[in-house]
């Protein structure tokens, strides 16, 4: 199925929550959604008969100035067809649906994009740092990210 | 001996002691520096809570102030032991982003770089994976042949291990002259050790008792979890990037995808994702007869490499490889200048890895070793 | 007991003789420590096409005497949290068990250190010591991994001394004796008459060969669990256990552990040798045969059961505890008594 | 109990298969490379391979100073100062023939950091820069691993900075102080120029 296809599906089922659809070489086709509809957004895209996608091939976050993105590139075995589902949410309050309880894989996705970027994936069952030390402050992806000087009486810029 | 079924964990309400071990980040087994929690009650492991970063070095951070010629050098050092595999969804996905053709010639030098390493890469798979076992000979056999293959790399590209070999637009360096006839002696020389390691381990009853039946990934758990590769094929499920989503030429070439069979034990144990390499290795030895065969002589391997990289603003793409852990993937963002925006590598062995506690639970402590090792993680990648 | 000692007839019984008897066996342990860990180091680089050490001394000769004076002089370190008596304690009991059983192994027709009439049985007795030192030192160590290395190296000793048993006791039926020197004694001739091949005998005891060699098979297998080789060193179990019981012994104390493993592969192979390939009997009849050449036949024969171990050891992989378990009560055990039964009607026929 | 004898029957046979390979092995002739007698096959960029990436060496009489190693360098391993050649004055030339237009009274590579990604070498316009087949950084001192160039800089000891430059303190002063008279004498000039040109055009005003 074709990205245009699927953007079609998702226009009329949830409307407003789809904000745009952008098909320009060479990039990937993107759809970009509301946040706080992400979870409903993904279960249709997994379930539904003709989208099935049930594969979540990566789960990035992204940092664009002023808000955080999101990227989920899905991919499907039966139709073979895949999709970059796109969405941001504000640096102050980056709050959005976890969807690792439709791909188990995004447990750790998720994860890594709160240790880096510090979005907050609401339902997570274990939203705890993974790549960094459990005790280290801030989220060092952000552009405007400052290393701190010491952890733990070492010193940090090398 | 088949009676290795997984224990059920509610299998006693008796009062136990379960005790909580620390396997790593300095244990012999662990393919490098990963820290497992294990809960174990006597010999049985209860739970397993993965702790990762130990190698963590910040690869997606570095990459955000290097130009796109200089992350390549960083990008072989995530799965440092198939380099050459990860240089190509990397610089794959800034050659689409600038729209380049890569000649014929290196389209071909690629392929038959990439299945080489493929097959050193799963040499070192099977090899730990019988030393996790407690074989030791067959892991030397493999470390002998796998020198061939480095020798081969080292004269095209300069060094052994991490390569830099794959440019943006062609190669670091055209091939020498007996290039091909050194990559088939190669090739034989690889078939003949995976025929005596199939007598010597696979086939031994110890090696079928000790891996059949335990660590079982189902199908759908395998793709739940997105696991990729031989871990996925070993579930039986027939995927692979190279036929599935086919990039560069391999729709040129004639291979099978191995699955998993359950050919002495269930579908989707350790043993099917170990055997699924062994015949891997025998496939790639196809793939590069056939590339030898039909690769051009002449051509400039350096003709298409561009002088300014700068893609267009805002350009994204997500391209994906198979390594041969897996699906390898590299999501790049631009922003106009020479540097990117955003990489974000898609470690095959980071989400492989994620999917371990679940298959790890209730079998023994000697088996969760060997779990970990058929799953082939490299921490490099894991952490990055 | 004079006729199987050539010391005590040289030098009369007295306390000097005593203790050079005791003390033999010592000395021919370090030189044959010294040459096992050599063929262990060569023959496995040569099975695995690699050519081993080659530094020390022409073609790498003086390597196990370089390890040697490595380990006496590293430091000697004992956790903090570790039982000190016990953990100090624990390798010198390990090689008191191993060198206890060499009181009664045959070296020769004219030398066995103590030719005492229950010389199998001994050698059992003692075999066990050395599971309280691998508990001892697992336990008091006061490590997870040496407390499970422990656990399973008792667990396996247990289960693997019954088929032993049953192995060394049809001997015992065979020969109607646990005295070494008789059972070597009954099997002089030429090679077919070892217990291997079903004893002394004519033509009748063709049908008993088969369990014999099964017996010995038996042995073997399980001579390899008592001394925790591979395949069956789950209690060393490097690939998840580090290194099992002995993980946090160093310098000359994880000496003590390594010298009383080899020793134990040769007490191992001393009783196979005794009990089925005719000792210090020479396999060509009276060709051959004598004090001097008994010795070297039965340390020639020895050195052989030795290197099959270790050329099991570069071949295959490692069992699991449960597999151990199966293999030792499932397999072993059963086959042990349905040859035991067979060799005893063999001997009540005869 | 087919099956029991069966998976025995298997245990041996397997077994036996695994002990007749390693023992035809034993018989084989070793491949094992006795390193510091015998040694590698190095590609040496002969016969068409590519060059070994190992050691750099800096050849500075091809050396222009154009940073553009210290600029392809992925991880700042090429530190360099340049001094420009005070044109005019000296007209010293490269070893391949052309104009030197910069002094390099500096250039340090720390191999510590260097990873080999052989970049530096390629983008260098005069083939100055260049991998070796040297790959034994080893030494008894720590001195040792250091390069140096003049004697008086023995006590160098700062482990795996290789430091790469042919002109002794003296003349770097040297060129410091023509290159900072030929500066004045420029600005001088400049300074005459710009004070002469007004005049001129008052002058052409005044005509």
């Amino acid at each position: 199925m074709l990205a245009n296809e699927i953007y079609e599906i998702l226009k009329k089922e949830f409307g407003d929550g789809i904000l745009e659809f952008k098909e320009e070489a060479p990039s990937d086709p993107y759809i970009s959604v509301e946040p706080s509809k992400i979870f409903d957004i993904c279960h249709t895209l997994r379930d539904s008969s003709e989208l099935m996608f049930d594969y979540l091939m990566c789960l990035s976050g992204l940092d664009l100035g002023e808000s955080l993105g999101i990227v989920y590139h899905l991919y499907s075995f039966k139709h073979t067809h895949k999709i970059v589902i796109k969405t941001t949410v504000p640096k102050e309050t980056p709050t959005l649906p976890s969807v690792m309880h439709l791909w188990r894989t995004a447990d750790w996705h998720e994860r890594e994009a709160f240790d880096l970027y510090g979005m907050i994936f609401s339902g997570h069952d274990n939203l705890i740092r993974i790549l960094l030390p459990y005790d280290w402050e801030g989220y060092p992806m952000r552009k405007d990210y400052n290393e701190p000087e010491e952890y733990h009486g070492m010193r940090v810029p090398y | 001996m088949n009676e290795t079924k997984k224990i059920q964990l509610e299998y006693s309400q008796m009062e136990s002691d379960r005790m909580r071990l620390n396997v790593g980040p300095q244990h012999p087994s662990t393919h490098g520096v990963l820290r497992l929690e294990v809960e174990i009650d006597g010999e049985i492991v209860t739970e397993v809570i993965p702790h990762i970063g130990y190698l963590h070095r910040c690869f997606e951070k570095h990459c955000e102030k290097m130009t796109y010629p200089q992350v390549i050098p960083y990008v072989d050092r995530l799965d440092y032991i198939s380099a050459m595999n990860n240089e190509w969804p990397y610089v794959m996905a800034v050659e689409k982003l600038l729209e380049i053709k890569v000649p014929e010639k290196v389209e071909y030098i690629r392929v038959i770089m990439a299945e080489l390493n493929r097959i050193a890469n799963h040499q070192i798979a099977v090899a730990t994976f019988g030393l996790d076992a407690g074989a030791f000979t067959p892991f030397l056999y493999f470390f002998r042949d796998r020198e061939y293959i480095l020798w081969i790399m080292e004269k095209c590209s300069g060094a052994r291990l991490l390569f830099n070999y794959f440019w943006i637009g062609g190669l670091a360096h055209d091939v020498y002259p007996s290039f091909k006839q050194e990559v088939l002696d190669a090739i034989k020389q690889v078939r003949k050790t995976n025929a005596e390691v199939m007598n010597l381990l696979i086939y031994n009853k110890i090696f079928i008792d000790r891996t059949a039946n335990i660590g079982i990934l189902p199908a759908d758990v395998a793709i739940n979890y997105a696991c990729s590769g031989p871990t996925l094929r070993g579930s039986g499920v027939k995927w692979d990037l190279r036929k599935d989503d086919t990039y560069s030429i391999y729709n040129r070439f004639d291979f099978n995808i191995p699955v998993g069979k359950g050919e002495v034990g269930q579908l989707g144990d350790c043993w099917d994702r170990n055997i699924v390499r062994m015949y891997e290795m025998e496939e790639s030895c196809k793939i590069i007869e056939q590339a030898v065969a039909q690769m051009p002589d002449t051509g400039d391997v350096k003709e298409a490499i561009p002088a300014k990289l700068r893609p267009p603003k805002g350009a994204e793409i997500y391209q994906r490889a198979e390594n041969p852990k897996g699906e390898l993937g590299f999501y790049v963002v631009s922003n106009g200048t020479e540097k990117p925006d955003r990489i974000k590598a898609r470690g095959t062995s980071f989400v492989n890895l994620s999917v371990l506690p679940v298959i790890s639970k209730g079998y023994m402590f000697a088996d969760l070793i060997l779990i970990l090792g058929s799953i082939d993680i490299v921490l490099g990648e894991v952490d990055r | 007991m004079g006729e199987t000692n050539f010391l005590i007839k040289l030098l009369g019984d007295n306390l000097i003789t005593v203790l050079l008897i005791s003390a033999l066996p010592l000395g021919f342990l370090v030189v044959y420590a010294l040459l096992a860990i050599l063929g262990e180091l060569k023959i496995s680089a040569w099975m695995q096409e690699r050519v081993g050490p080659m530094r020390t001394g022409w073609k790498g000769v003086l390597q196990p005497l370089a390890e040697v004076i490595k380990l006496i002089q590293k430091e000697d370190i004992t956790p903090d949290a570790a039982n000190k008596p016990l953990y100090n304690l624990a390798p010198y009991i390990v090689f008191t068990g191993a060198y206890a059983a060499f009181a009664v192994i045959p070296f020769s027709e004219f030398f066995v250190p103590s030719g005492i009439n229950l010389g199998l049985f001994y050698i059992f007795a003692v075999g066990s010591i050395g599971a309280i030192g691998i508990v001892m030192g697992g336990w008091a160590s006061n490590n997870k991994y040496t407390l499970l290395g422990a656990m399973r190296s008792v667990a396996q000793l247990i289960s693997y001394e019954i088929p032993g048993a049953m192995a060394i006791l049809s001997i015992a039926v065979l020969s109607s004796s646990l005295n070494m020197q008789e059972i070597n004694k009954a099997q002089t001739g030429w090679f077919w008459n070892w217990f291997m091949f079903g004893g002394p005998g004519s033509y009748e005891k063709l049908w008993v060969i088969p369990f014999t060699l099964g017996l010995t098979l038996i042995y073997m297998i399980a001579s390899l669990a008592e001394t925790n080789r591979t395949p069956f060193d789950i209690p060393e179990g490097e690939s998840e256990l580090v290194a099992g019981y002995h993980t946090e012994y160093s310098g000359m104390k994880f000496a003590m552990f390594f010298f009383a493993e080899y020793a134990n592969m040769f007490v191992v192979a001393a009783v196979l040798v005794t009990a089925f390939m005719g000792g210090w009997n020479s396999p060509f009849g009276s060709f051959l045969s004598g004090p001097l050449w008994g010795a070297f036949w039965f340390i020639g024969k020895s050195f052989f059961v030795i290197f099959v171990q270790i050329w099991l050891r570069w071949t295959l992989p490692r069992l699991r505890v449960d597999q151990l378990m199966y293999l030792g009560w499932k397999i072993l055990l059963p086959v042990s008594f349905i040859c035991f039964l067979f060799v005893s009607l063999f001997r009540m026929l005869n | 109990m087919i099956n029991y004898i069966k998976s025995i029957w298997e245990g041996l046979w397997t077994v036996l298969v695994g002990m007749r390979i390693t023992l035809l092995h034993l018989f084989v002739r070793n491949v094992t490379i006795q390193y510091p007698k015998e040694r590698f096959p190095i590609p040496d960029g002969t016969n068409g391979t590519a060059m070994a990436r190992n050691r750099l060496e800096l050849d500075m009489d091809l050396c222009d100073g154009c940073k553009r190693c210290s600029r392809a360098c992925p991880v700042n391993c090429i530190e360099l100062d340049i001094l420009q050649v005070a044109k005019g004055v000296e007209q010293p030339i490269l070893k391949n023939g052309d104009k030197r237009n910069a002094w390099v009274p500096s250039y340090e590579i720390d191999f510590a950091k260097c990873c080999f990604c052989g970049l530096c070498t390629s983008v260098c316009p005069t083939d100055a820069i260049k991998h070796t087949t040297e790959f034994e950084y080893s030494s008894y001192k720590r001195s040792g691993t250091v390069s140096y160039y003049f004697d008086d800089k023995k006590d160098y000891d700062r482990g795996l900075k290789f430091s790469f430059i042919n002109l002794t303190e003296a003349e770097i002063e040297e060129k410091k102080r023509v290159l900072a008279e030929f500066k004045a004498q420029q600005a001088a000039a400049k300074a005459a120029a710009t004070v002469a040109k007004p005049e001129a055009q008052t002058e052409a005003k005044t005509e």
